[in-house]
């Protein structure tokens, strides 16, 4: 059961993660930007519910909508505006572009290439070498729906599960793949029911639900770290903007879009815990206006921020 | 400053020009246009890729329209599973389809390598089932795009028996090297250069106008260095020609437009003719295109060489983001006319 | 409902298929072979079942098990024999090594690469092609065991799926891939349940019970002329020798070898005849002698055949 | 025939020759001794791939006995999904371990390329997260084997960046690269010959012998042409070299062992030695590891080249199986001293 003091974080984290987003698109929609990005809009109660179920020790893989795991684990929002600007402190120390490249071991966050879904097989790789050492520890990553459409979708479940790899995949099934809906990548109607594919639990949850995605994440995971193998969590959500900045998604019925901003998981969230006395609306509001400030000071200490220098870039191919 | 030059209508002989000016379209148009025509032409003819139907039309709106006007059955939008489609894309073209495979980057055809390399290429020569298919591979960076959005992968597929590889630079060339790919009897891998896609204007003649695969270009004359390139580099080494020439150095330059198989003869002639070459490219210089082209000068022009032979390619460290370092990994024309300067004194 | 005389073919293919398969063993065993080459003892009644229930415009891409099904379709066992040892009458025309390369759009036959299990995508893009030309056509293809834990298993049936593609997917679980169990490539009992996460139908048969595989490709080819999609059909078998014919197989239990024995599709299938008063064992004794004779004049003339010329290594690399 | 034969005993100098005769292993006991001493070193050592764990231990039985030795959770057998299982290691290798994978032949690393070219390769560039596997693929032909089970894929791995690729020639290499790769923090892939699995022995030092990577080794010293090679095709050049030095033509022949990162001063000394150069591999001349080496001597030892580069690889189609074409196909010692005669004369 989560504490009161446990939900208040669950929403300072989602509305971090959504002042980041809206701070980034506004950015380059300006013209201050530098590369395409991914807004995150609709999916903060997936990387949050789920990475927040997590231990320290545990290793994350996220992918590109999920900001907001690498926030809640302690990446500085400085470190991932300077990535996105290409500037020397990026995570990436500008080689790789927006949250790409982001993997920092230190915060056991592994970095994903664009080439989908390849932090899959990478995650239960993570998750074998625990088995190997003996830890109890797990791993976890994500995969989209058109993402799951790949072959190493497949051979990563297999392989963890006959492997019995403490892994965790979520699915974020926001409906669409760039602009190819759902019906066009697969002919069922939840991506869980692969999870019979391989032997393993697969459940849906509502992925606008913070406590929800927590909830099946915690359940995952413990039965990951008692030994048991791994479990597949389908999140059902909705992309409320472009896939990345320059894509207006005009593909996307705008009905679609309006039924799904009615259950926008920080409003709903919001809501839900003044109606359920953890917070009054001041609180909530106080927590936002924290976090804008806090993006907005790494937005322009990033800005600040020196580019790498040309002669370092045949700098550190190789690992010494 | 003597040398002709015959990069600003590309080849055309001048009795055309009138022509050329009402027909200019950009690279991508030109790209468009092809595909366009031959789906008219030919109802074997068909599209594939991620995201290729309308109202949306590719990540880069090449095939914008097409499904709208030939309808879904002949413009596919494929399940984001590169190695699967591109499998299913050498079936039909088993069965005499002529497929247009879009990756939506060249980046992602390593994810359909293994059938590609290893299946389509090899068919024909186990047991003669033609494999009939061209994919679009658009390439090449420069746009901030980094590691995963700007790989120029060619030498791969170079290497590899059984493929043809092409590579226009220009409008003219993007139409009709494509046409050509989709009539070819082979798999044939097609790199458009997305730098060059809106930057880049030019005379594209109209309706049947193909180039042939094979056969080189020579864009400018000179006779102080030969300049041998393709793809968006092109421009570059053109454009360092020019400075040159003020310079009074004058640079041959080559496009060699198909890279598999290597228009040979013409190279060696390149060469020859100035006994100086700079090989550019914006892939990887090590174990890139270059150096085979490097290798077969060395091997069969050895004796008219009066200088080392010079390659200028992007580094060998994955693609950075950052403006600074991908600008200190690709070639450019300044880069290019530092090194033919060299030549040119050596 | 299968006729006597169909019946009687049956059991014709499968022993001419065990005839050409028994000699093939004893001829490189005895060292007259070249390269490696797969035995398909056991396997008969799921390829020669299988190709049996489809109609000759129909598109096959036997694997390396399928022997029976190249015989079947009219492939001249000479010029399987010449091509396994190198001849230049040869399917490939000694370019490729045993099974593969064995081709022959003529016979509506699709060759396949080592590279496993790259027919299935091919196959299903074949099939793509008759509907993409509104041709009343079935494209099948066959898939190993251990080649199922592949990523092409899920992209092809995925695709074939969203695309009602009409393609059968025959599974040949012979409980081995090379040395490795069951156990080791998977973490479920029947391959079969797999073809929900496609929304596609699924069964199990005998795969050493050739009327089941017969009555099961019938039904699944119908649905897919129909226009109402693709099937997955797994049959369950044993392969009764090494991987390829250098493998001893030592790794298999005996026991296992021996209970399998006792379902050999071809005596099991001789002994239903006869019981069913469809043929006397003389006749089927008869037909056992024919089709002896038949791949050993097969083999004489092979290993009579000359060689391809050196010169013309270079040669048909490009379609013209 | 005055030079300096140094290929019967691999470069151990004469004082070693009495414990040669001791400890002379095949090659492919010296990959198995290393891997077999770098379990016992090191827990973080492990082994992945098809069919490698015992009974069976392997196709080659490369790694028999290991899975007896360490256990099976160090020996791990994979289901067939070369991108999965490569992919898995890379997530072992970022936690530390250092899995050295098996392809069951190095045809089949094409199935995990796009893991190991976009995802090991460039990982360290991008955000430092070291990745110490090795792939082990047995690669190389004559031995009948067809298109598929007897490829050189290695010119693909030496144009990405980010990758390590050895190839030992001799049991003490294939020993000392193999360790060295296993202690190395990136990616690596081994390439080992097929054809020299059990035809070739040679002394192996015991215990801890390290051949560093990125260091060519002279086999044969010569001062009329020289031969640069690697892989099986290292054994081909030295007969070749002993045909010629009966006729008087001495050859210097280089032995590669590590084609990325290239030896570039090793290659550049070999070469301006004679000025005369043969570059011979397995692999597809066309664009393969050769065209590089030959790119780079023709930039930098250019004025002292006394005659074309010369290159011998295998040909431009798929490795055909029947033995004629095979061996029209390949390299060997005949057409390598035809090649290195005419260069002698040139
Ligand atoms: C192998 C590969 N092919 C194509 C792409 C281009 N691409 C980037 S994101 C994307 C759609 C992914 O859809 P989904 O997995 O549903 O994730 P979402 O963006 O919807 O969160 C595509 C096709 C890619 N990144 N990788
Ligand atoms: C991509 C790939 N990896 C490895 C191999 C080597 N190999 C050949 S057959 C085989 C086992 C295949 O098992 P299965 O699919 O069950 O077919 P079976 O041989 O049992 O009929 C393997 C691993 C291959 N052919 N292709
Ligand atoms: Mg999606
Ligand atoms: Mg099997």
């Amino acid at each position: 059961m989560l504490s009161n003091e446990q939900r208040i974080e669950l929403y300072y984290w989602m509305q971090l993660t959504r002042a980041f987003d809206d701070l980034m698109v506004a950015t380059w929609r300006g013209g201050r930007g530098l590369g395409g990005v991914f807004s995150q809009r609709g999916h903060e109660a997936i990387s949050i519910g789920s990475g927040y179920a997590l231990a320290p020790e545990d290793v994350v893989a996220p992918m590109h909508r999920d900001l907001g795991c690498y926030l809640l684990r302690g990446m500085a929002p400085v470190r991932i505006f300077a990535n996105m600007l290409g500037r020397a402190n990026g995570v990436s120390r500008g080689r790789d572009v927006n949250l790409h490249g982001a993997g920092d071991l230190g915060l056991n966050l592994v970095g994903f290439i664009s080439h989908l879904p390849h932090s899959l097989p990478v995650a239960v790789g993570v998750a074998m070498s625990f088995t190997y050492r003996r830890e109890a520890r797990v791993a976890l990553t994500y995969v989209g729906d058109g993402s799951s459409s790949a072959g190493l979708f497949h051979e990563s479940l297999n392989l963890a599960s006959v492997q019995k790899a403490p892994f965790v995949l979520i699915i974020e099934n926001n409906q669409y793949a760039y602009s190819t809906p759902l019906s066009q990548q697969m002919n069922i109607a939840d991506i869980a029911v692969r999870a019979a594919s391989y032997g393993i639990p697969g459940v849906v949850v509502d992925g606008n639900d913070v406590e929800a995605v927590y909830a099946a994440t915690k359940t995952a995971v413990e039965r990951a770290r008692a030994g048991d193998g791994p479990s597949l969590i389908e999140c059902k959500t909705m992309r409320m903007l472009g896939h990345a900045i320059h894509d207006g998604a005009e593909y996307v019925p705008r009905e679609l879009l309006a039924e799904w901003e009615k259950r926008d998981p920080i409003v709903t969230y919001a809501a839900r815990l003044v109606a359920e006395g953890v917070a009054d609306q001041d609180e909530l509001n106080e927590i936002a206006h924290r976090c804008a400030v806090e993006v907005a000071d790494a937005l322009a200490e990033a800005e600040r921020s020196p580019f790498p220098d040309a002669a370092t870039v045949t700098e550190g191919v190789y690992a010494p | 400053m003597n040398a002709a030059v015959v990069s600003a209508n590309y080849g055309f002989a001048e009795a055309e020009r009138s022509a050329v000016e009402e027909r200019t379209l950009t690279y991508i148009a030109a790209i468009s246009e092809a595909l366009r025509e031959e789906m008219a032409r030919d109802p074997n003819v068909l599209i594939m890729g991620e995201d290729v139907a309308d109202p949306f039309g590719g990540a880069f709106k090449v095939t914008k329209g097409l499904s709208d006007e030939f309808g879904t059955r002949r413009v596919l939008n494929m399940p984001m599973a590169e190695l699967g489609f591109i499998g299913a894309a050498t079936g039909m073209a088993l069965m005499g389809l002529r497929p247009v495979v879009e990756m939506q980057f060249a980046d992602f055809i390593s994810a359909g390598f293994d059938s590609i390399v290893q299946f389509a290429a090899t068919n024909y020569y186990r047991w003669q089932g033609a494999v009939p298919w061209v994919i679009r591979a658009p390439s090449d960076g420069g746009l901030r795009s980094g590691p995963f959005h700007s790989q120029n992968p060619e030498a791969w597929f170079v290497h590899a028996p059984g493929l043809k590889v092409v590579a226009p630079a220009t409008p003219a060339d993007a139409k009709g090297l494509l046409i050509a790919a989709i009539r070819d009897n082979n798999p044939v891998i097609y790199f458009e250069s997305k730098p060059l896609y809106r930057s880049l204007k030019g005379y594209v003649p109209p309706g049947e106008h193909v180039t042939p695969i094979g056969v080189a270009q020579t864009m400018r004359q000179g006779d102080d260095v030969t300049i041998i390139t393709y793809g968006a580099q092109v421009h570059q080494a053109l454009e360092a020609a020019q400075t040159l020439a003020v310079e009074g150095i004058e640079c041959e330059v080559l496009d060699l437009r198909t890279l598999k198989p290597l228009d040979e003869e013409a190279i060696l002639a390149a060469a020859t003719k100035t006994g100086k070459v700079l090989i550019v490219h914006s892939a990887n210089r090590l174990a890139g295109v270059g150096a085979e082209v490097a290798a077969l000068i060395a091997e069969r022009a050895f004796e008219w060489l009066d200088a080392p032979i010079a390659r200028l390619g992007g580094l060998d460290v994955p693609i950075p983001f950052s403006p600074p370092l991908e600008d200190a990994y690709r070639p450019n024309a300044a880069k290019i006319a530092r090194m033919a300067r060299e030549l040119a004194r050596f």
